[in-house]
């Protein structure tokens, strides 16, 4: 396999790794490791494999495509339930700064009802984020709203055409919703509400995860990628948001520095500095899994979480 | 007699052949799942897929998705031909405007549709309509390029002679255009099933609220494999069952016809 | 007065000018024959007439009208192509049938005219094969029976019973001209078969490269050609240039034009011959006879020379190959070529 | 030399006013989005697309996808015309062998390839091999049909003379059969432009390290339409440049053959 | 010892048998033509010589061995085929030089070769055309040419000339004629044309609905057909019922035998005739009078019969159309048939 590690050899190999990604900004303090050759110190070669959605790219992962993943941790979840174990090793966000736009007309949940939803694709974070939101205003999203399913870009086109009454919307797109005029019924940072939604204000959804067998033969690797990861967090957290930028860059082609600015500025407050997983937050995320269908039965800290990798990280220089 | 009896034997043992050959695919693809050789989860296997058709049926999702689907893909074989066959008729008598405009739409075929989603919603919203454009437009592009193939090619003494006989423009096309196109014009309309199918599907990725391509997003994001399976599956069932209703009209339209083949024994056996 | 007037027709593709400036008239109800090498311009020609083609130069009318610019189909002018053109989608009736029913012709009507139709060309028992299942001389005939059951006022037969046995042909070439009788038709035929164009057609054009050469009665172009050209090609005339003849004569030809015999005008004996006025008598030995249906062809060696002589099979009795024989030619049999 | 002059004229009205069209369509857009007849967040609009355009190309971005999708479509055209041809002629000689698995692709052509995404991953993981695979299947679907059509149409007469010459089965196919079929060889290759095309791009969308259906994706979820609508018009002009280069291999390859219009008047100027 | 037998070979499309057990035997470097009427099954006969048709039942041999289930190619068989079969993809130097390019031959070979085929076959200024910018003469040419260029052992000629004028066609019979003799081929040829029949060929076999009805040299079928059948294709007898011929003879025939009568083995006579032993001698008037060619023929009518009666061109001044001329039927010219 590519995670073959070459131990010993004079030259100082570089081991192979692929990490699957669905590209965003959560993943920041990953591309940053990679970017300031964090991965490289720790003897690692990093490349990046980019899906179209996240599920896909965790099954690619388990075909064999890649050794790390980067995803929302439903799918995570759900996969354990059909019997594909992973082990998530290290989170990125500390909490999920999801929003949720409606049209012009629209200021309150309770008027979606007999209206058009777009939350994501049907099983993803936003949905069950959405369907969360939408219970909480008082609907049953089974029958009083119709979820219409389309590309992500389209949404906007969408809200504004009328065609739906209100959108999923990622936090750093929040300024081109406003651009629209598109009533926040859930703002990305108001912590209220989704500490209402999730039970918790802790939430670390954006999450890295390699299969479970990866895991238990490669623990070095494992530990190496960690550490990288976190050294990146860290200079992430400490760093102003044009530096940020800077670097990232390159992880972004077809996205201005100013755009990447204006992003960064507004999920900073969500980077995870330890890129730690809290008891908290992973009673919220599994609550919130079942709750919304994405689980059948409670999985278990640590059936699926290894902070281990993380907690020896905390003190690589 | 002797001839339509060898005629039907060797049908029977086309189809024989066929079948033999899937069911054993069949079996090979549920052996080697259920033999572990890899995790079925990607693929699911056949047994699977079976048990969730008979879900599928019985809860009544299949007939609400297929509907959709099946509208969609209706519609827009019905546009994408009609339009398809009309423009390569035009263009065959203007051929001036022809050569002007097909080279854009050879360059407008390039698109992949589903860049386009936002326009598409911003053009036709959520509804059929953008199914149907989409389906339509792939259908197009295959029995556009067909039909207008096929009249380039046209034997000019049969244009001729009809003219010759007395026939108007629109009787030319009628009697003579159309049916020695038609070979084409059916070969572009099997290409436009696939298309229709999978431009349906592809519209609804774009953005819907039902239908197959819907349900296999919806099936992906949840794991479930068997339940995407069961969707291509009834996809290939449709798309047999059209080109079937093809190979009917092939057999009536296609009576003069004789079909070549390049091993001369096969030729001479050929009467 | 003249029905069809082809007047200064041009015609070239890309640098081979096929038509020069071709003027000819057809009367009403002329039945013409265009004679010519192959691939001297007929096709294309009778093509122009059709409207099928467009021409470089010239004006064609019909009844004193200028159709040059005018539709074919609005020309009432039936053609059969020398490659046929059946429809291939259509089955035998249907292609006999397709020019009726455009004219919307009631359906009785339609069966009866092409069934008769087919039954002349002696097509009755193939009704329902499609063309890629008939013979080549059947396609021809379906070819025939289609134009001939519009009775188009004007009709174009390009090569019409080339693919056709000699007996059939017969019948076929009595239909043709009976219809185009009764139905006061004016025709226009190609042809390459000499005895066809003699037996059918009023006047014959004769084509070379593309010009005409020599128009006529078959009679006039048979009797009286023009030209050498014109005599090599009517007949089988025996073109000797007027040097050998004058060798063959031993001196006695002294003009000096080329001289054209057919093989017919000249007698063969085998007893000895006194020359008359003006009469040449040769004598040779006979190097060839080619059965020819009703005429035998002897081919006379003379000195170097070789001399074509008709005989009526039945009077051919008693030569044979090797013998020496006496040639007598009578001086109004010979025509003179510059 | 008239006639080439006549030639050449025609050739250049011909693409004088189809530019014209181009031009006039493009100020229409720019126009209606600067009149804000509508948001142009959602189609962008010509000036923005070029702005962005060159920032995509000074910034090595363009040179870095385009060679990663150009890869690809160049393998999954080669591939799949080689197969697809191969593959019809086999089914030409054997057209046993053809009647019994034209069916199945016929099928397998129905079924929306974005659906089997898991599947592809399985097979064929995330390097160029799936994207190729997909392009080249897509392509062969095209490829086949066409050739496949044009074989069992073909005039058996010249495969019996050609026989009779003395050619061999090898012989007979590279100088009769591809050369009669060509014209049917090269509607389908235009159809595997557009096929390949689609096919990288849907590839990429399924999962990949970059190429232009990676930067669509990826901007589209910034909503980044104008890098989307510069991805869009980069492969126009790729299936553009893909088209001109079959017109030249048509123009080569074709010279025996005359094109039939449908109208009288053209036909008769045709020589 | 024969080269090729055809042994009780059938062939049927459909319900419609086309060839009913046909056996013919020919001899090596025999010139060989097939008649028939249009549809009777020459070119499914020519093509089951060639193997491109299946057959039902029978056997080929060729040279002793069988080829019934030989690939055509392997045959060393040439052919001519009725519709051509022109590469629509190559001009027609390639068309010609095909063949050749097979056999590898040396470049400079196949140009010299190819270059005299086309000159023999007068299409040298067309080597750059493709077939369909040429006229339907010049592509027969072109299919002539390919093939002759090739030298088979065995050469198959289907109506090989029917779309090329008089003149030119003679030179081409004598081409394949003399090619033929030079390179030891044996050939079978399918003609509609009696003179080219009689022309070019040893053996004549006479096709009638799929079954050989005769065979034999020309002048065996021209003067002594066996049936009313042969005499009607091979010539233009005057065929006449047992019945009508005692009637217009005064009752002076008596037997019950359908008469065949060339019609240029008949005399005729302005003057009054005394008949001879077994001699007839009929009175009618001239009712037409059709030139063709070098005979002019009579139809005479006698009663309510019309006869057929030839004469060469330059006998016949004298006669007009209804002018009461006198027949004289020989007995030893009288065919009797059942
Ligand atoms: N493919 C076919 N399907 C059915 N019938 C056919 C087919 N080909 C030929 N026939 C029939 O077989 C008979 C003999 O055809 P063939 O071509 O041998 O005739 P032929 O003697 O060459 O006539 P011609 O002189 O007109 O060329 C014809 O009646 C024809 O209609
Ligand atoms: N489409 C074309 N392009 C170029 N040349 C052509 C075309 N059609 C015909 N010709 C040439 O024009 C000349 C006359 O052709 P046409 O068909 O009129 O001859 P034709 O007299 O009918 O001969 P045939 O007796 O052989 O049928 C020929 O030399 C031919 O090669
Ligand atoms: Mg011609
Ligand atoms: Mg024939």
């Amino acid at each position: 396999t590519p995670a073959e590690t070459t131990e010993g050899s004079e030259s100082k190999e570089l081991t192979k790794v692929v990490v699957s990604e669905f590209r965003g900004m959560n993943y920041a303090a990953v591309h940053i490791a990679d970017a300031m050759g964090y991965f490289e110190e720790q003897g690692l070669d990093v490349e990046f494999a980019v899906y179209g959605d996240g599920p896909v790219a965790f099954q690619g992962m388990h075909a064999g495509d890649s050794q790390f993943c980067m995803l929302s941790i439903e799918p995570v979840f759900r996969a354990f339930d059909e019997g594909l174990e992973s082990k998530v090793v290290a989170a990125l966000d500390t909490t999920r700064l999801y929003g949720f736009a409606g049209s012009k007309d629209i200021t309150e949940i309770s008027q979606l009802k007999g209206k058009t939803v777009f939350a994501g694709a049907p099983g993803s974070a936003p949905y069950s984020f959405i369907w969360s939101i939408l219970e909480e205003g008082g609907l049953n999203p089974a029958e009083d709203v119709t979820f219409a399913q389309m590309q992500y870009g389209a949404s906007i086109t969408a809200l504004e055409q009328g065609t739906i009454d209100a959108s999923y919307m990622d936090h750093y797109n929040r300024n081109k919703f406003s651009a629209i005029g598109a009533n926040f019924l859930v703002d990305g940072a108001d912590m209220e509400t989704k500490k209402r939604v999730f039970g918790s204000e802790k939430f670390e959804g954006s999450i890295i995860t390699a299969t479970k067998k990866f895991v238990d033969e490669n623990p070095e690797t494992v530990q190496k990628f960690v550490n990288a990861t976190v050294k990146g967090a860290k200079w992430l957290t400490s760093h102003s948001d044009e530096e940020v930028a800077e670097v990232l860059m390159p992880y972004h082609d077809g996205s201005t520095k100013e755009d990447l600015i204006e992003r960064i500025s507004l999920i900073k407050i969500a980077y995870s500095p330890d890129c730690k997983i809290s008891a908290e937050g992973y009673e919220a995320m599994e609550n919130f899994s079942l709750k919304t269908g994405v689980l059948k039965n409670k999985v278990g800290f640590d059936n699926i979480i290894d902070m281990s990798f993380v907690e020896k990280a905390q003190d690589v220089k | 007699m002797r001839s339509i009896d060898k005629e039907k034997k060797r049908y029977f043992s086309v189809v024989a052949i066929r079948s033999v050959f899937i069911i054993a695919g069949i079996f090979l693809w549920e052996y080697s799942a259920s033999s572990g050789s890899y995790n079925p989860i990607f693929t699911s296997y056949p047994s699977q897929i079976l048990k969730d058709l008979i879900v599928f049926f019985t809860s009544g999702e299949l007939y609400k998705h297929a509907s959709i689907t099946l509208t969609e893909v209706f519609w827009g074989l019905f546009f994408g031909s009609a339009i398809g066959i009309l423009l390569a008729i035009v263009f065959g008598y203007f051929s001036f405007i022809g050569e002007i405009i097909t080279p854009i739409i050879s360059a407008i075929s390039c698109i992949p549709q589903l860049a386009l989603a936002p326009v598409y919603v911003l053009w036709f919203g959520l509804g059929l309509t953008s199914k149907i454009f989409l389906a339509g437009l792939m259908v197009f592009f295959n029995v556009f390029s067909a039909t207008y193939g096929a009249i380039k090619s046209m034997d000019k003494g049969i244009l001729e002679s009809a003219n010759l006989l007395g026939a108007s423009h629109f009787q030319t096309l009628r009697t003579v255009v159309i049916p020695s196109c038609m070979p084409w014009i059916l070969s572009g309309l099997r290409g436009g099933v696939s298309a229709a199918l999978v431009g349906a599907i592809i519209g609804e990725y774009i953005g819907s609220k039902g239908g197959f391509g819907w349900m296999i997003t919806y099936s992906t994001s949840y794991f479930n494999i068997s339940r995407v399976m069961s969707c291509i599956v009834i996809l290939l069932f449709v798309g047999l069952g059209l080109n079937k209703i093809l190979d009917i009209m092939e057999q009536k339209l296609l009576v003069w016809r004789t079909v070549t083949s390049l091993r001369m024994e096969n030729l001479k056996n050929q009467d | 007065m003249s029905y069809i007037d082809i007047i200064n027709v041009s015609k070239s593709y890309a640098d081979n000018q096929v038509l020069k400036n071709i003027s000819l008239s057809i009367k009403k109800n002329e039945f013409v024959t265009l004679l010519g090498s192959s691939g001297c311009g007929k096709t294309t020609l009778l093509r122009s007439i059709a409207g099928l083609g467009s021409i470089d130069n010239g004006k064609i009318m019909l009844d004193s009208e200028d159709i040059t610019h005018k539709n074919p189909g609005d020309r009432n002018i039936g053609m059969i192509f020398q490659s046929y053109c059946l429809f291939p989608t259509m089955n035998v009736f249907n292609n006999v049938a397709y020019g009726l029913k455009l004219k919307k012709e009631p359906e009785s009507k339609i069966k009866n005219e092409v069934m008769s139709a087919l039954e002349s060309v002696n097509l009755l028992e193939k009704v329902k094969s499609y063309p890629s299942q008939l013979s080549g001389g059947e396609r021809q005939r379906v070819a025939l029976a289609r134009s001939l059951v519009m009775k188009p006022k004007v009709l174009l037969l390009d090569e019409p019973f080339n693919a056709i046995d000699a007996k059939l042909r017969k019948a076929l070439q009595l239909k043709v001209k009976e219809l185009h009788k009764e139905y006061d038709m004016t025709s226009i035929m190609v042809t390459h078969d000499q005895d066809e164009a003699m037996i059918m057609s009023d006047t014959i054009h004769l084509f070379k490269d593309g010009v005409i050469e020599q128009s006529g009665t078959s009679a006039e172009l048979y009797l009286t050609p023009k030209s050498k050209y014109v005599a090599s090609f009517m007949g089988n005339y025996n073109v000797i240039e007027a040097e050998i003849f004058s060798k063959i004569t031993g001196g006695k030809y002294s003009k000096e034009h080329t001289i054209g015999l057919r093989p017919e005008s000249i007698e063969i004996h085998k007893e000895k011959l006194e020359a008359k006025a003006n009469e040449f008598i040769l004598s040779g030995v006979i190097s060839n006879l080619i059965p020819q249906g009703n005429i035998v062809r002897f081919s006379v060696k003379i000195m170097d020379e070789y001399v074509d002589v008709d005989v009526l099979v039945d009077r051919c009795s008693g030569f044979s190959i090797g013998d020496i024989v006496n040639l007598k030619i009578k001086p109004d049999k010979i025509l003179y070529f510059d």
